[in-house]
């Protein structure tokens, strides 16, 4: 509950010395110096990380895509094309950034910084490992979500602004099919909240173990659809793969962000690749386990820390994955479909998930579905013999 | 020390946000600077210790009624300030005028005057001692949703199911023309 | 920081609103502003529950405060699509004739 | 575990700011070091080549409100229901779980009766079954 980076290092002997260090330096105690200080570096180093996996998104979707259609992709800039996206990013820094006249000015500024803020947000809880999780926040699972809804709204403004129908209809299509698919991810997530009993990533995660049966993923039947409704939400919430309508090339000429040039461009393009991963990290922290390492290896140790940030970036590099292979494998679903499967489909069954998951609780007071094979085979067993 | 930077940005995110909501004179510009004044009201409430309220203001307010707005905008043909009605004249702007300000600022400080009057017995009220520190609210704010406030949990649910059915009514297309 | 400067950043948020709700004619203006309204009271709310009483029951009321205020918006809103497409405007010194 | 101060919420300030001045920084950058020669050509919005006709701040029809009409109510109700759930498993182990399950049960139920509502009446399919007023659909 509400441990942050910070309040894990202080644990240790060095970084002790170092408080005891700077309080003498500055003579008052300078606790919360040293904890902006280890924030500061944590942050930079996570928005670091983050943009990095965001450039190389770009470069493996299209390296996969290479591959899946027998060509070879970018290959020319740096060894087999690795640096292929800091060129974007130059490129992008140095094009003409045209904003037409009839458009607005204003919201041609905010739209894309409600993105990035949008996107910047959610990293302060995105649960790396039980240590290195920038803040644990008490209620981190509904600060996500509450945070992410800002990039909706940028997405529309972005399409209000620019003053062309193509992007007037790409930016409606885009905020609308977002905020109508955050419904069936919220209600999946809620009903992981009913298994684990609390709202922070850290009560969440420990809920599950580390080994694959321990997952929530497999607790029950229900979650494990669970699962599915909240995949298949994120990629729409990220206009992604079968449900990237607003920047569908082929109707609107890349959707709302048509008018957008440079690196305004960039900013979008960069806030949906690091939100793919904060969402694909949401993915694997609720229902595959986030950060556990089975027979919880290493303890709360560096080497502990080490070994959990691996297997939480693994399963979300394994999800990250699969949304691009899927984005190269289905065809994009017309609006009337996109919008049917989200509140004929998805929010009655996530709703019905709830619901049983609810009486899976009461009925077999939480254990899961090993646990009762285990346990009923024990009981077989003990009055077998 | 950070107490007083996170209490100073929130209220000055706030204030500036409202000014500017009720003075901008594009109408989505105005939905903007509301975002900026709920973001700074949702840091107020962190600064309060109520974690929980900021959050739900988060998802309830900036991802819903602040795209509702920007939606109901959009649909009623964005900023048309200037429209004259059918008797071709052009009234008082849309976004309001001067003499529209002053009214609004003359009653507004009537207003102010009552409040100011309320406040001299709620500063006379007991207050706590020893401000509590910062906890955790998520589990008290459920068990009493669950145990005291049973019953405006459950109608809450009949007042949004009303809302939904109202709503729906309302802004179907109707079968007939006007 | 102090039980007062919470009072008055929500007073000022209140009046802010009261003069946003009579100095607007678009009907969406007023509903802005009377969000602002709705705010400073749940604001106030919150601050007694911290300042004065520490029970819960503040926190609850912000919250349902906040829920009615979502609803209310929804109704508000689809209230004034209806009216758009009758009167063709959205200024208030339309809505004159009470019969649909 | 409470804290005396509100050092936590540090990272999200300086988040939030870091994504303000990134875009801002950038942006001014951009200005000093990038090409600038509008031309009333490239001004125009893109319209695949012809000149943009008539401003895009035409009327939409009401199914995108409906959609965002529909939403808030979800996210409303998701919002209330997440205080109860997270508080659901603590009060199970007491044995009180079957009386918290009715209560979220009955919550659900009526609010997927107003979606039961909506689908009937035709509200949640994208494309109107009957024809509705002239040129707005």
């Amino acid at each position: 509950m509400n441990q942050t980076v910070a309040s894990y290092l202080l644990q240790y002997e060095p970084v002790q010395q170092l408080l005891a260090f700077l309080s003498k330096l500055l003579g008052f105690n300078a606790i919360s110096l040293l904890y902006f200080l280890i924030f500061a570096l944590a942050i930079l180093a996570a928005v670091g990380f983050l943009s990095l996996v965001g450039g190389l998104g770009t470069y493996a979707e299209r390296k996969i895509s290479a591959d899946m259609q027998a060509r070879i992709g970018p290959n020319r800039v740096g060894p087999y094309g690795i640096l292929q996206f800091l060129a974007d990013g130059v490129k992008m820094l140095l094009k003409e950034d045209i904003v037409p006249t009839q458009s607005d000015k204003f919201l041609f500024y905010v739209a894309p910084m409600l993105c990035i803020v949008g996107v910047f947000g959610t990293i302060a809880v995105v649960p790396f490992s039980s240590g290195f999780t920038i803040f644990d926040f008490n209620v981190g699972l509904v600060y996500l979500i509450g945070i992410s809804s800002l990039v909706g709204l940028g997405v529309f403004l972005g399409g209000y602004g620019s003053n062309s129908k193509w992007s007037m209809l790409g930016g409606m299509r885009g905020a609308s099919q977002i905020i109508s698919y955050e419904i069936p991810v919220v209600l999946s997530a809620l009903s992981i909240v009913l298994l684990s009993g609390g709202l922070s990533f850290s009560s969440l995660v420990k809920a599950q173990g580390g080994w694959p049966h321990q997952w929530f993923i497999f607790h029950n039947p229900f979650t494990f659809v669970g699962f599915f409704i909240l995949f298949i939400g994120s990629l729409a919430e990220t206009n992604r793969a079968p449900f990237d309508l607003p920047e569908a090339e082929s109707e609107l000429v890349s959707g709302y962000h048509t008018e957008f040039s440079g690196m305004r461009f960039g900013f979008f393009a960069l806030a949906e690749y690091i939100e793919v991963f904060v969402v694909c990290g949401l993915a694997a922290a609720l229902f595959l386990g986030g950060y556990n390492v089975p027979m919880n290896l290493g303890g709360d140790g560096l080497i502990g820390q080490v070994l959990q940030l691996g297997s939480f970036i693994s399963k979300t590099l394994f999800l990250y994955y699969m949304v691009i292979v899927t984005r190269w494998t289905l065809p994009r679903l017309r609006v009337d479909q996109l919008m049917t499967m989200c509140w004929k489909y998805l929010i009655p069954i996530s709703m019905v998930n709830l619901i049983m998951v609810g009486l899976w609780m009461v009925a077999f007071d939480g254990k899961s579905i090993f646990d009762l094979i285990f346990s009923g085979a024990s009981v077989a067993t003990g009055t077998g013999h | 020390m950070f107490d007083k930077i996170l209490f100073i940005s929130s209220a000055l995110a706030t204030i500036v946000g409202a000014v500017l909501t009720i003075s901008v004179k594009n109408i989505m510009h105005a939905a903007v600077f509301l975002l900026l004044s709920l973001l700074g009201v949702a840091g107020l409430y962190l600064t309060l210790g109520a974690d929980f309220v900021a959050v739900i203001q988060l998802v309830v307010y900036v991802g819903g009624v602040v795209v509702l707005m920007v939606f109901a905008v959009m649909l009623t043909a964005g900023s048309s300030g200037q429209k004259a009605n059918r008797f071709g004249l052009v009234k008082i702007p849309t976004m309001g005028n001067f003499r529209t300000y002053t009214i609004g600022i003359v009653f507004a400080a009537l207003v102010l005057m009552t409040i100011i009057k309320l406040y001299t017995n709620v500063f006379a009220m007991s207050r706590l001692a020893q401000i509590p520190a910062y906890s955790p609210t998520v589990s008290k704010i459920g068990i009493s949703l669950v145990g005291t406030h049973v019953l405006a949990f459950e109608i809450s649910s009949v007042l949004l199911l009303g809302a939904l059915v109202g709503a729906a009514i309302v802004s179907r297309p109707r079968r007939e023309n006007r | 920081m102090g039980f007062y400067s919470y009072l008055v950043v929500s007073t000022i948020l209140f009046v802010l609103g009261v003069i946003g709700v009579l100095a607007r004619k678009n009907i969406i203006a007023i509903l802005l502003s009377l969000e602002l309204i709705l705010n400073a009271a749940a604001l106030n709310f919150v601050t007694y529950t911290r300042f004065v009483n520490n029970n819960i029951d503040g926190h609850v009321f912000a919250l349902f405060i906040i829920i009615v205020a979502a609803a209310e918006a929804a109704v508000g809103l689809a209230i004034v699509l209806r009216f758009f497409q009758i009167r063709e405007t959205i200024h208030v010194d339309d809505a004159t004739q009470l019969q649909g | 575990m409470s804290t005396k101060n509100l050092d936590i919420y540090m990272p999200i300030l300086i988040l939030l700011i870091l994504g303000v001045a990134m875009v801002s920084v950038t942006l001014l950058i951009g200005k000093l070091i990038r090409p600038n020669n509008p031309s009333a050509v490239k001004n125009q919005p893109y319209e695949c080549g012809e000149d943009p006709i008539g401003s895009a701040w035409s009327v939409f029809n009401m199914r995108f409100y409906v959609t965002g009409l529909i939403f808030i109510i979800f996210d409303v109700e998701s919002a209330l229901m997440f205080p109860v759930v997270a508080v659901f498993k603590q009060l199970n182990d007491i044995g009180l779980g079957g009386l918290v399950f009715i209560e979220l049960f009955l919550f659900i139920l009526i609010l997927a009766s107003g979606l039961a509502y909506c689908w009937r009446k035709g509200d949640l399919d994208w494309v109107k079954s009957y024809h509705t007023e002239k040129g707005q659909d």
